[in-house]
């Protein structure tokens, strides 16, 4: 789960993180009053959920109050990557001399929480990676210990020179690490990390994200949530122990298990057609969850052709073809729907379908290619029954 | 013979008197599997299945002589219930239970590290020798005995592997299901380097997905170490980055963990990658003729 | 350090874990009105910090309110092993239908908390400990992952059959754990752990002791000490770097290092004499040192001869010798005191007090025998000058 | 030979700015010891007598080749100093700062077991193998090269004995104070074993005293696996019940823990005692000659 820089920076300040002193704003008028209250220059931020706002013209600097105003002004109602600017957030300019990119997040790898610090900081961190990587220092955090001050001042040093800043960030370091294992986080960045002409560090923009899975014992930050309108139908379709993900193409897709649902997807790439989405019912055998599916495929307009692909395992086939018939019945289905069912009663399941007007297939490779050949003349045919199988 | 999970394999349910671990304890009995045991807190002296069960895998080991468990509690019991399995000696623990939190897991490992406890999961459907052991959710009638050893990021995608498989008359010593998580037990190079020591297995499937750079590493191993045929197929070609495609670990971030860079890393060291599920076998055939 | 009962259960509720109501008293009227308050039957409790209380008479069960104010008189002011009974605790009557025993302690051995754990509650667990060790279950507790659900419900699972009471302690045990560790216990235990008749689970009695070393971080549990008047002794002793520990003998040792100080004493009732204390000056070599410490053996009349055994490490002899000599010149010293320097600089602290009325001797058996033989006619003698070595 | 440090011992001293650090520091060098460097944070790049001070044991490590380590910081960050030489890699850690927390010694224990290092203390006078390698507090001139291993909870008390058995011309291969605190590094189990196999030991000095069980397990040890001659003495007969004597661990507890018991313990398993200090050496020589 992602959250704003301005939400991130008040975590940060519960843990006691130095941030920038700062006002959340919805309209020009509290932009100009927070500029006022602040004192000048700010700096006056797009609050989206998602990168590149910078380059995207979304961060101002504001000398005067006017600026500030008009900043604001080209600022909210802005697009950036397909999200809409509703607020921004205000900033006081600080003077610094020098910028530095601190992050913790979890390594694959060692199957630790990992530290990373680099000198290379106030730029996208992804390029200096990429380009640079020997310009990241990478510290694994030992899940026994935790963020010794050992730890702590090792990486400081690494950084810095002077002594008292190596010892403002050996504290900022531990609560940092402190604050990503309280939340539950998978991402916690400040960048850059700042070293002010008064000579303190402080963050200057932060990010955070956060485990799904441990969402449920971490209220507070699952409150945070803006999911976007395309969020919110993952959202409803989770609640109903559907993965679903909106995808640009028109072949909607109803799976088993995420890998299978990933193949099929590429399986339609792979013969020309373009997935409308990635749809996992996962591994239980309840007929509603097959009608609750059908229906979210399609509430997409886009989408003109269903192909169903199930291997039966927990899953079985009969109740999803059971689920089937009852969509069927239930809902007003008007574009051709391809099925095919393996592994698990398979054949109970196949035999209650016979009598529908659904397209059965054998394979998945079958059923790909059928749903792309039924999509390039998909005007108004009623689903037809082809070949049974398995 | 096959990896992890045999004939001698005695297996404990914890959990069993859930609506999970009962349906999959009496499949896997079903399946003869040595099933011995199950733990449900509380529940000690009862029977499901006629299963005995016990309060705590500790009473549950040393009654039945259990080395190896399986884990069907909610996801926020889970490293628990892990722990507790470690702490009573059982030596391999397959944790099917999905929305285990990542920090959990990076809790645990050095304990199970420490302990010498192997993990299969969680986020996975377990593993199966066939013919000798099912310790999972994996619907044993799909698989064949024989020589392919096979190791996935998926479910059912492995059925669909296993399916095109046997239709070929490819039989397998052991496919494990590793999980969808980010953090998860014995993975790629553990695995590989378990089937190169196994002398039942002829050649190997790997089943990657996007996110992480397990293949990547997987790869280089296989450079290094894996002197049997390996055929790979990676998922999610397709997918779009930044999203989480149902599995916790299977998401692109930062533009890398990509299907592309997988499936490059596999064919720079001569490891061929199917591009279609119904490629595997014949893949297979070809490098096992070499 | 040693906290009182009333102290500790004050720290358990702290941590939720559930004692019996009850109430701190100083006098009879205030234990009459506690009883009024807390509802009959009570228990009228002596808070000393020693053992053996019950067995001395100092726990008393009051049926009726004249009961409880008689049993105040009886108990408070009475002699327990040397303290004095200055308070009281009411405590409610609780019936109860089983008693256990719950206790952590470090363990030396396997170098980690251990819980300990017996259906044996409500007697002396040091008894059970030596009669039927097998009586008292030991689980050590992992550093790494401290008290972890399961392991809680293992102990209670050992304890208790209903899985009620099994919640319940398991609950309980994971609040201890966190209690010992928190406050830098040494031993934190609860006897009885009584079920009552409710059904409850109900800390009795219990008992805290602290790890010294950790005080430091523990200002809350180190404002709790009640030092008697030897401890105050030794407190104001550690204040100046010496430890001191009075004993009832009549030769004052004085010696560097807990290890030979404590062989001085067993060398000093070898050759049957007896120490009349226990103190160790240390490591370092100020001379300052040496004049606080014969300050303090001075200050206890039973001792009629002063021994000093220095081995010379850190501690400069000279240095030793210098305190010496200071502290015969401010000092008003009318017992005869010998001398043993070895190790570092012992020539030069020899010659230094080569002309001064101190008994020297060369070795530590020497010194033990003169000290005694000049103890057993210690008259109001000088101290004179023997022989000179190392 | 010796054991556990030689001349090709390399210390680094952590705390190496402060006033003990600093003191020994020089003394060890005078003594003969090869000490590379310190550590003191934020002193990184200054010289203490001629060694060069680094702001952390991983930078010490790297540029000298230290291998061992002795620490003098204060009783509240020792454990931070012993895990910072453990994650550099040092190989032996000897803690002399007194009034360490126990549970902050519970909570290394695990870690130092997982990366291998070696503890010895806190609260002790560290170790010396005479004319090789003295790291540690110990008055080195007290100490003659021979074939005796001496092992002690106490210092000075080490210090008497030495002194004892070095007049009588029964010189030390190595001999090592393990400190007073009730959890402490190496103790007298695993060094009973490092003198047993030592080739230059040839009789071994234990120095124990009340509190604990350790002496009765070291017996134990003693009577299973130990063929060279033991000698052993114990302080605190006269110690009174429920007083810490000094050191954080020599308290009776509970009535167990004392002398008497851990003399018996000894003499069960045909391990003399001494009653007096002087009387060490004679019973080692009687030993020697049986």
């Amino acid at each position: 789960m992602k959250i704003h820089e301005f939400q991130a920076k008040e975590i940060f300040s519960r843990y006691t993180i130095p941030v920038t002193r700062e006002i959340l704003c919805f309209t020009p008028a509290e932009v100009t009053s927070a500029t006022e209250t602040l004192g000048l220059p700010v700096v006056v931020k797009a609050q989206v959920l998602t990168g590149g706002r910078g380059k995207a013209g979304g961060v101002k600097l504001a000398r005067t109050i006017d600026d500030a105003t008009q900043a604001a002004h080209q600022i909210l109602g802005m697009d950036i990557k397909g999200y809409m600017v509703e607020k921004v957030l205000v900033a006081q300019g600080v003077k610094f001399s020098a910028e530095f990119y601190v992050g913790l997040t979890i390594d694959r790898k060692t199957k630790s929480v990992i530290f990373m610090a680099s000198k290379e900081g106030g730029v996208e961190i992804e390029e200096v990676a990429k380009n640079t990587p020997e310009a990241i220092l990478k510290f694994p955090i030992d899940a026994d210990l935790g963020m010794t001050p050992f730890m702590a001042r090792k990486i400081a040093f690494a950084l810095f020179n002077d002594f008292n800043l190596v010892k403002q960030a050996t504290t900022l370091f531990q609560k940092l690490y402190t604050m990503f294992l309280e939340t539950d986080a998978s991402l916690a960045e400040i960048n850059p990390l700042v070293l002010t002409d008064e000579g303190n560090l402080l963050a200057l923009d932060g990010k955070m994200t956060f485990d799904d899975n441990a969402l449920f014992r971490q209220k507070e930050i699952a409150a945070l949530n803006e999911p976007t309108e395309d969020e919110q139908k993952e959202i409803s379709a989770k609640e109903k122990g559907l993965t679903y993900i909106r995808l640009d193409g028109s072949i909607g897709c109803m799976v088993n298990g995420a890998g299978l649902a990933m193949a099929t997807m590429d399986l339609i790439k792979y013969y020309g057609g373009s997935p409308a989405n990635f749809l996992d019912i996962g591994g239980s055998s309840n007929p509603q969850k097959v009608i609750d599916a059908m229906n979210l495929l399609l509430s997409d307009k886009h989408v003109k052709v269903v192909m169903i692909n199930i291997f039966g395992g927990i899953t079985r086939c009969d109740d999803v073809a059971r689920g089937l018939i009852s969509a069927l019945s239930q809902l007003k289905i008007d574009i051709p729907i391809v099925v095919r069912l393996a592994g698990t009663n398979s054949k109970e399941g196949l035999e209650i379908i016979k009598q529908s007007n659904l397209t059965v297939v054998e394979t998945m490779s079958e059923a790909a290619q059928k749903a792309i050949s039924l999509c390039k003349d998909c005007a108004k045919q009623a689903p037809y029954l082809s070949s049974i199988s398995i | 013979m096959s990896i992890l999970v045999n004939k001698n394999t005695k297996v404990i349910v914890q959990g069993i008197t859930g609506r999970d671990g009962s349906f999959h304890a009496a499949k896997m009995k079903a399946y003869g599997t040595h099933v011995v045991g199950g733990v449900s807190p509380g529940k000690g002296g009862q029977t499901v299945d006629g299963i005995p069960v016990f309060n705590t895998v500790e009473d549950a080991a040393k009654e039945t002589g259990g080395n190896t468990s399986i884990i069907f509690v909610p996801a926020s019991l889970a490293t628990d219930a892990v722990l507790e399995a470690s702490e009573a000696g059982i030596e391999l623990v397959v944790v099917i239970s999905e929305g285990v939190p990542t920090l959990d897991m990076v809790k645990v490992t050095p304990y199970l590290k420490k302990k010498g406890t192997k993990l299969i999961g969680p986020n996975c459907p377990g593993l199966i020798s066939p013919d000798e052991s099912l310790v999972g959710i994996l619907p044993g009638n799909i698989f064949l005995k024989g020589h392919v050893g096979l190791m996935s990021r998926s479910g059912t995608l492995t059925y669909e592997m296993v399916y095109q498989l046997t239709n070929q008359g490819l039989g397998q010593s052991t496919c494990i299901g590793i999980g969808g998580d980010p953090i998860a037990g014995l993975y790629f190079q553990e695995l590989l380097q378990l089937f190169q020591d196994d002398p039942d297995t002829d050649s190997i499937v790997l089943i990657g997905e996007i996110g992480g750079d397990a293949e990547e590493r997987a790869a280089q191993f296989i450079k290094e170490y894996i002197t049997k045929p390996v055929v790979a197929f990676i998922a999610g070609q397709t997918a779009p980055a930044g999203k989480r495609m149902g599995h916790a670990g299977a998401i692109i971030s930062s533009g890398s963990g990509t299907a592309d860079e997988k499936i490059a890393a596999f064919e720079s060291v001569g490891v061929p990658v199917a591009r279609r599920p119904i490629e595997v076998p014949q893949l297979l055939k070809e490098m096992m003729h070499k």
